[in-house]
């Protein structure tokens, strides 16, 4: 039996050791009062008691990175006008295993697969990445402050992107493969039979399910009112508060906005790829000064616009969101993206 | 190796074009030795020295800052100098805070006819980074 | 409870040979309402022959006795013997070195921290207690006397170490005596040399140099001569007669401590002040005393004269 | 206070201004969440308890009509020194003041109930009681409050035109403020590097803590991310890190009104806050400055002595 | 890019312990140089010639050149590419030889100095812009503050050469020092004889205008455009009514006034012409000690003024001129004599300081030029001059010497000589300093001729002993004490800074030194020049001078401010501090900071309010820069990018 398997609950280092054998793990682990996803080594430990606050989407899609370095090279003394530039791309991306992300985690890859590999020029360093890498979501029991994810198509236990679905089960863990990937993961590790537990894992998972509220219709098909979201009085009303910081997005596993830089030295440079905020006026700024989107409750529409509205009328009614309830949770100022939402779907609401 | 007999470490110098850099002119004048650690930049008034600029070398591969001005009252600028002070004791002490040895960093006045003055400072400023060494752990030039 | 309260450090001529100048200022004190604590166990200031051979030693002498006011825990020593001041303001100063304070400490069973100030007695009256005061306790105006005042050598010196009045013409004394309403000479020979160094070495040197201050001071028209310094006291006091018989001079000029003139005037007896102590007796030029709130009225009546 | 007194007064403030910035409930009911009241209906739904953390006068710079604003003791600072900068027009602000005796800090309220989701939120003396799905659990205030409200000199709004209560008078001792400093440069040279390195490394730059700072007008022309002049990259180095807070710290000298803001904000829990006090202990030595004290009194990096009493030449 | 570099050898000066060929080869390998080279002299000719030529030849659009100070030849190197067609700010220096070739014996170290000087040379060149300078009219006048004779010769030279003065004088009367003074050494011309004239000259010019007994309130503006504005103080006579007949002064009942001219060796009347020969010859009121003013009645004046001058209720008067320059000579002060307690500070009436002794000769004076003891106005026989009174003295801060006492005291001690021919006189001297031309000749004459006995040292303490002055001293060549019974000891106490003279070098932006003195541009080769263009000095507010000295400053300041104006517009340096609208959040934190006010509020049209820099105030310091939060104000040449570029050029980890 390879779909599934159980560990008890004083296995899981050695489940953890077993797997950095032959890839990096990067696990949730408390750092000060905030939990990160931390390359597992021996003895460490982990921390599944609440989700990561930033989840696992800087492994696979890193807040920065370099996607070619360049040299200036003068070979010939006698004439320095001649200049040869040298390009490096260099690429070490180990395997990988994702452990303990929670499933709105990995919910959020898949909206990234959609953008950097499922199109016809694909993303060769987040494939690289995406490819190497194996996700264990765990799931969730209850849900946290700010969650939303069954409003969005999501679930506690929602299985979409991951390779492996861990569920506390009590007594110990119950692992069920989704993927090819995840079941060699399971292969790899002497595991118990986990068949006994998959009917206890799942009512575990459908009271989870129950707990998640619900600031909007699930109904996927139900339209934002486009009235309301061209109103400027509208968005007003609601993010005046909102003080234009990146918190939201950068913490959000569906943002993927980018910068490109390129950084030079005397001899030498980098291209890099940063993280980028929609939220941040330099976004949309051109060159000529001009900005289409030149205070925060255009850019917050946009966001909104772009989770609710474009990404799904690009990309088969998919929403771009899946409701870890992290940019509500960590809002300076408490901004709630779902009641903006609930607003947009029931105008009458407000 | 420097002169002061241990690997030259790296120490930047922001001098006023009025005062100090002239100060260092009349020391090179002078004939007077120096250890050649430190890198002038030079600079209109010790005013115009943002103590971002001390942060910014110090974090990116400078084992000492040294800043030199007109003596208080003989500003080119009557007043630059007065503001350099204040901004420079609040970094200094910043420094110190953070975890940078405030050693590292010196700011100071130096006129144009100062040469011997300015030999002084190099020379002990420079001993006294070297006293503390390298702040970072550098990577060997590669060549 | 005395109003004001300072360490006071007498000093050994105050014990002995210039018992006067201790009896009067601890009178006068008492008159001002000023208490004066002596620190327990004080001992030799250090402003012998020591400071010429060892700095460290000197100053450890001087140290151990400020020491004993550090932990009594008050800010300010005082002592009417310039002298023993500048033993102690030197230590002072030496010790603003660490080094040297290492080197002091290391002598002394209980280190210094060099928070005292020393501060002579002069000083005291004249910044702390002012003339103000001063002249508010006058009961008697001796009319007779005209006073040339006289500081000594180094009362005010070095000016960067004594930080106190003018070292060339001071003027603290002057301005007490006259607060008390005394008739005070232009002199000027305030600060100069009275040859109490050449004492026993150079007698001829002392005598000329004594001279010259009673010379200068009969010549300012002086009856008498105010001290602050108890080695200037007893040269000029002593050394009169012989003087007069080398030279043919007729010196018979008192020369009395500022303080006795204070209690004086204050109202104290001779006998609590310890007048007779002097070698040149000033009974003759203290016999004229005048109330002095006579002496007001004459003013006033003068004054009245003068608007008129 | 009642929340009922501070209602009147937003009543009869509202119909001279465009906005009233207040708070209501947010999200949860640990939460509490900016309000920008435009209506007297939008005024029933202020609230007012120790919950209402943001420094409200923040929002005052960007606008440009005539606003009122609720502020505590700590949020009026913010109004001095936007006085002392010329950075507001004081005719065009309404403040109401309350008097405040320390609020609550969320991250100390969720970390004591294992950050359980909230169900539920009650008041009583000094005390917050907080229901979770695994039950209540009661703290004293002055256990969770922000490190700010521990050694708070202003309980009472500085500047104010309607103040929702009575004036409250200090009880913290004013040698208090800087302890935590003082107690922090115990640790050796060597240690306090090593720990803001830490600290600074878990920073993902979302400038959350520039854009709550009340004192950074840049905003939008912040020199974190500009080519020109080009202070720092974005790469995400140690040094680029450190670099942007050292941007935002010495920017901040003598300027800081200490509300803690920034370390609220921070979604990575950075004592952001730290290197900005420090600045501001010195400011006091040195130049006997607290920001946001006096609207009279000039930031000290914009003035100077001819002799600066406190500043001795250093020798080498 | 085309960077050309340019490393200079000057001779062995640099090449001596730098390796130039190496840094020129280590140049070649950076990104963005196309060029580089050493050369033998590169300033010279020839030089010069090669950066051109390569210029040219390398298609070059900016240059680096490694040589001597910036502060030397950067002034050439511009000039050289600018007529190459470059802009001349994309020319930077690395100064490769009194920053490294003097300092440093190691030729490895220094070369390696060396390249990375080139190397932070080359990337800030690598940053910087064409820069353009604007030009500005220049008004043609010109302010002279001070009316001694060094601010006279500076008046009349420029307005004998057609510019329009507006000279401000703090006295009544102009004349200064000078017009005091008995006799000149070491010709012993009569002093107001050879001075008068000038007064005249300065007072009845048409191209002057005069403002006595005024002072300056406020200066505002830069080279070529200032705003000046002058406090004419109350002197509560009508002077466009008086007509200096001296029918008030004589009437006069306040005899007891201060006389400031004559340094207050004898009273004066309330009403007053300070001297017979004062230009502008009016009479003024010292409120101080007129009766009209101190009690209220009185009114003698005003009763007998044949011209009804007198106006009781005048009030201090601002005026505005507008000049393009400035001549500072506002003179130097005399120690206060009560400093020198050892001397009975003023205490003994017959102890005076040589001014006064110079009045006491005065035929002008108020003794009709018969010296008399001022306590009981007997002649003196004895008299002790006593040098260095304060001068050379670091325990009262005057550590320097004050230059002309020594020639004042060899002249007076002549003069009394031929006033009281049984005299003696007596000079306690330090050294005797008479560098001049026939100054030594003279000081040897006053002792040779006139008997004066020159005794070498200082004196300790000076003491009234009946009637007499005790002046005691060493006598250093005679290993001994002396002690001389005086009738008369005049001191020759120091000369200082005038008073205001901080105050004033505020207002108008120079610097001074610790003893208040102002600082030229270059002690040497700038020596009437400021730092601050436009303001120049004359006379002894740089420093104690002589007459002659005081004169040639005069004119030369003169000559400066000539050149100056025979343009006709001034162009601005183009390095001074721009303001991106863009990026600027309105804060006007620059505008606290600026010390030149050269930058106000300005609004856009978009409503935006931002920071605007007055380009011909700006003098380019940078301040503001290091203050603007978001790099929104920069200044040229020395932008954050320009500077950080330096700093990333040596600082990689």
């Amino acid at each position: 039996m390879a779909d599934t398997g159980f560990l008890p609950k004083e296995k899981l280092k050695d489940f953890l050791e077993a797997l950095s054998k032959d890839a990096v793990v990067y696990a949730p682990a408390l750092e000060g009062d905030i939990v990160l996803f931390k390359e597992y080594s021996q003895g460490k430990d982990l921390y599944l008691d609440r989700p990561a606050n930033l989840g696992p989407k800087s492994i696979i899609y890193p807040q920065c990175e370099t996607l070619l370095s360049f040299d200036f090279k003068k070979n010939d003394p006698e004439d320095p006008k001649k200049v040869d530039i040298e390009l490096k791309t260099e690429s070490n991306f180990a395997n990988t295993v994702v452990f303990g992300c929670r499933p709105c985690d990995a919910k959020g890859l898949v909206i990234y697969d959609k953008v950097f590999i499922d199109t016809d020029t694909a993303d060769p360093y987040y494939k690289e990445r995406r490819d190497k890498t194996t996700i264990i979501s765990f799931a969730c029991e209850a849900p946290f402050a700010g969650c939303f994810c069954t409003a969005v198509g999501g679930g506690p236990a929602d299985t979409t992107g991951s390779d492996v679905l861990m569920t506390d089960v009590g007594d110990g863990f119950f692992f069920e493969a989704l993927t090819e990937k995840g079941k060699a993961v399971l292969k790899s590790v002497p595991m118990q039979d986990g068949a006994s537990y998959k009917e206890k894992a799942q009512k575990i998972k459908s009271e989870a399910e129950k707990k998640i509220r619900n600031p909007f219709p699930k109904d996927a098909t139900e339209k934002l009112s486009q009235k309301l979201f061209d109103s400027d009085e509208f968005w007003e009303k609601v993010v005046s508060k909102c003080i234009s910081c990146g918190a939201c997005t950068y913490l959000c596993p569906t943002c993927y906005c980018f910068n490109i830089t390129d950084e030079k030295t005397k001899d030498k440079g980098e291209r890099i790829r940063t993280w980028d905020a929609c939220m941040f006026n330099h976004f949309t700024l051109e060159t000529s000064g001009h900005n289409p989107r030149p205070s925060k409750l255009k850019r917050f529409r946009n966001r909104v616009g772009h989770k609710f509205l474009y990404y799904p009328e690009k990309y088969n009614g998919v929403i771009a969101c899946c409701g870890c309830g992290r940019c509500i949770r960590y809002c300076p100022a408490s901004v709630d993206i779902s009641e903006i939402v609930g607003y947009l779907k029931d105008p009458k609401q407000k | 190796m420097s002169d002061v007999g241990t690997k030259e470490l790296r120490i930047v110098g922001f001098l006023c074009n009025w005062c100090s850099y002239g100060g260092a002119d009349t020391a090179g004048v002078g004939r007077f030795k120096q250890p050649t650690d430190l890198r002038i930049i030079r600079v209109p008034c010790s005013g115009r020295v943002d103590p971002l600029f001390v942060v910014r070398a110090l974090l990116t591969g400078a084992d000492g800052v040294l800043v030199s001005g007109c003596h208080p009252r003989d500003c080119h600028y009557s007043e630059g100098n007065y503001y350099a002070r204040r901004r420079l004791e609040m970094l200094r002490r910043l420094l110190q805070f953070m975890g940078i040895d405030e050693k590292r960093f010196h700011y100071t006045w130096v006129s144009a006819s100062e040469g011997q003055k300015w030999q002084q400072v190099v020379t002990d400023f420079t001993k006294q980074v070297h006293e503390l060494g390298p702040l970072h752990d550098k990577k060997e030039k590669a060549d | 409870m005395a109003e004001k309260k300072y360490a006071y450090y007498s000093g050994c001529s105050q014990e002995t040979s210039s018992k006067e100048y201790d009896i009067s200022l601890r009178a006068v004190m008492k008159a001002l309402d000023v208490e004066l604590v002596e620190p327990e166990g004080w001992s030799c200031c250090g402003s012998t022959p020591a400071h010429t051979v060892n700095h460290v030693l000197a100053a450890a002498l001087a140290a151990r006795n400020l020491a004993l006011v550090e932990k009594m825990n008050m800010p300010v020593l005082t002592t009417p013997c310039p002298s023993c001041l500048t033993a102690f303001k030197e230590a002072n100063h030496r010790m603003e070195n660490d080094s040297f304070k290492k080197d002091v400490n290391s002598l002394l069973d209980n280190p210094y921290n060099g928070t005292v100030d020393a501060k002579s007695s002069l000083q005291i009256i004249y910044e702390d207690i002012g003339l103000e005061t001063i002249a508010s306790k006058v009961k008697y105006v001796f009319t007779e006397l005209k006073v040339a005042p006289y500081y000594g050598c180094i009362m005010n010196r070095p000016p960067a170490l004594a930080k106190f009045d003018d070292p060339e013409n001071p003027i603290a004394m002057d301005k007490i005596l006259s607060a008390l309403g005394l008739n005070v000479c232009d002199f000027a020979f305030k600060t100069e040399c009275c040859g109490a160094g050449y004492g026993y070495t150079k007698k001829d040197m002392m005598k000329e140099l004594t001279y010259k201050v009673l010379d200068m001071a009969r010549d300012a028209g002086a009856n008498c001569i105010a001290v602050a310094c108890p080695v200037c006291q007893m040269n000029l006091d002593l050394n009169q007669k012989e003087i007069n018989k080398d030279r043919g001079s007729d010196f018979n000029m008192p020369v009395i401590y500022f303080t006795q003139l204070m209690g004086l005037a204050f109202g104290c007896s001779p006998k609590e002040l310890a007048i007779k102590k002097l070698i040149v007796n000033p009974d003759k030029l203290l016999k004229n005393r005048m109330l002095k709130s006579e002496t007001d009225k004459g003013q006033d009546k003068e004054k009245l004269k003068a608007s008129a | 206070m009642s929340t009922e007194k501070l209602k009147e007064i937003i009543l009869k403030v509202l119909p001279d201004v465009d906005t009233v910035i207040g708070w209501q409930e947010g999200f949860d009911k640990i939460h509490i969440t900016p309000f920008f009241m435009k209506s007297p209906e939008d005024a029933e739904k202020a609230v007012w308890n120790s919950l209402c953390v943001q420094n409200l006068a923040a929002y005052l710079p960007s606008l440009k009509k005539k606003t009122a604003v609720i502020v505590k003791g700590c949020d009026s600072r913010t109004i001095v020194q936007y006085m002392q900068e010329g950075l507001i027009d004081r005719s065009n602000v309404v403040i109401i003041g309350i008097p405040c005796t320390g609020v609550v800090s969320v991250k100390k309220v969720l970390k004591a109930v294992d950050y359980q989701p909230i169900e539920d939120v009650k008041f009583s003396d000094e005390k917050i009681i907080i229901k979770t799905s695994k039950g209540e659990k009661t703290l004293a205030i002055a256990d969770v409050c922000p490190d700010k409200c521990k050694t708070c000199q202003y309980p009472t709004p500085i500047v104010y035109d309607h103040l929702a209560g009575d004036p409250i008078e200090s009880t913290k001792p004013a040698e208090s403020v800087y302890e935590d400093i003082k107690e922090f440069e115990k640790k050796s040279l060597e240690e306090r590097r090593d720990y803001f390195k830490n600290e600074f490394d878990k920073c993902i730059r979302c400038y959350a803590c520039r854009n709550a700072c009340p004192m950074c007008v840049c905003q939008d022309s912040c020199i974190a991310e500009t080519r020109d002049p080009h202070w720092i990259t974005q790469k995400l180095s140690s040094e680029e890190k450190m670099m942007f807070h050292m941007i935002h710290a010495v920017h901040l000298a003598g300027r800081c009104v200490e509300c803690g803001e920034c370390e609220r904000v921070c979604p990575m829990d950075i004592p952001v806050a730290k290197l900005k006090k420090k600045i501001n202990s010195e400011m006091k030595e040195l130049f006997d400055y607290v920001p946001g004290v006096n609207p009279e009194d000039k930031p000290p990096m914009y003035t100077f002595n001819v002799e600066e009493a406190k500043i001795k030449e250093h020798k080498l | 890019m085309r960077v050309g570099v340019f490393i200079c050898h000057c001779g062995s000066n640099i090449a001596g312990t730098v390796d130039v060929a190496r840094v020129a080869a280590e140049a070649r390998k950076i990104p963005g140089v196309a060029f580089a080279t050493n050369y033998m002299y590169t300033c010279s000719e020839p030089g010069q010639d090669e950066i051109k030529a390569a210029i040219k030849r390398e298609n070059l659009d900016r240059i680096v050149v490694a040589a001597c100070s910036p502060r030397m030849h950067e002034n050439t190197f511009r000039k050289t590419i600018q007529k190459a067609g470059l802009n001349k700010y994309f020319l930077e220096m690395a100064n490769i030889r009194e920053h490294i070739a003097w300092i440093g014996n190691d030729k490895e170290l220094n070369t390696e100095k060396a390249i990375d000087a080139v190397s932070m040379a080359i990337a800030k060149v690598m940053q910087n812009k064409p820069l353009h300078a604007t030009s500005f009219k220049i008004n043609k006048r010109v302010l002279v503050i001070g009316g001694g004779v060094a601010g006279m010769q500076a008046a009349l030279d420029c307005a004998d050469g057609g510019l329009d003065v507006v000279l401000v004088e703090k006295s009544p009367a102009v004349g200064g020092i000078m017009a005091r003074l008995d006799k000149t050494f070491p010709t012993i011309d009569c002093s107001i004889c050879i001075l008068g004239p000038k007064m005249v000259d300065v007072g009845q010019h048409e191209k002057i205008k005069l403002f006595a007994y005024s002072e300056i309130e406020e200066i505002k503006g830069y080279i070529g455009n200032y705003q000046i504005k002058i406090r004419k103080k109350a002197t509560y006579v009508d002077w466009e009514k008086c007509t200096g007949c001296g029918l008030c002064m004589e009437k006069c009942p306040s005899k007891n006034s201060y006389d400031y001219f004559n340094f207050g060796v004898a009273p004066t009347k309330a009403i007053n012409i300070p001297f017979p020969q004062a230009i502008p010859k009016k009479a003024k009121i010292d409120p101080n000690y007129c009766r009209q003013f101190l009690k209220g009645k009185c009114g003698v004046c005003a009763k007998i003024c044949p011209t009804g001058a007198i106006n009781y209720e005048m009030k201090d008067e601002i005026v505005t001129e507008e000049v393009g320059a400035i001549v500072v000579a506002t003179g130097y002060g005399l120690l206060d004599q009560n400093i020198l307690t050892e001397y009975g500070g003023t205490r003994y009436p017959d102890v005076i300081s040589g001014i006064q002794y110079e009045r006491l000769l005065n035929a002008s004076g108020p003794t009709s030029g018969h010296i008399e003891r001022p306590s009981d106005h007997t002649e003196p026989k004895t008299i002790v001059f006593v040098s260095c009174a304060g001068s050379r003295d670091k325990s009262i801060g005057v550590p320097y010497c004050s230059g002309f006492c020594c020639m004042y005291i060899a002249k007076q001690a002549i003069l009394t000589k031929d006033h009281i021919p049984d005299s003696q006189s007596y000079v306690f001297y330090m050294d005797i300093r008479s560098p001049g031309k026939g100054y030594d000749e003279f000081t040897r004459r006053a002792q040779e001729e006139y008997g004066a006995q020159y005794i070498r040292g200082r004196v300790s303490k000076i003491y009234p002993k009946g009637k007499k002055m005790i002046v005691r001293g060493a006598d250093t060549l005679l290993g001994t004490q002396v002690e001389i019974e005086a009738d008369l000891v005049v001191l020759a106490t120091a000369a200082i800074a005038a008073e205001g003279a901080a105050e004033m070098a505020e207002k108008l932006h120079i610097s001074y030194d610790t003893f208040g003195f102002y600082v030229e541009s270059h002690p040497k080769l700038r020596p009437v020049e400021t730092n601050t263009s436009g303001v120049f000095l004359a006379g002894a507010c740089q420093g104690p001078k002589d007459i002659p000295s005081s004169v040639g400053q005069g004119s030369a300041a003169a000559a400066k401010v000539l050149s100056l104006f025979s343009r006709d517009m001034l162009e601005s340096d183009p390095a001074i501090a721009q303001v991106n609208t863009n990026a600027c959040v309105g804060c006007l934190k620059c505008l606290k900071t600026c010390p030149f006010q050269a930058i106000v509020e300005d609004t856009l049209r978009s409503g935006k309010k931002v920071a605007k820099v007055i380009e011909t105030v700006c003098a380019g310091c940078g301040v503001c820069t290091s203050t603007c939060p978001c790099g929104a104000i920069q200044l040229q040449h020395f932008t954050d990018n320009q500077l950080l570029s330096e700093v990333s050029a040596i600082c990689q980890m």
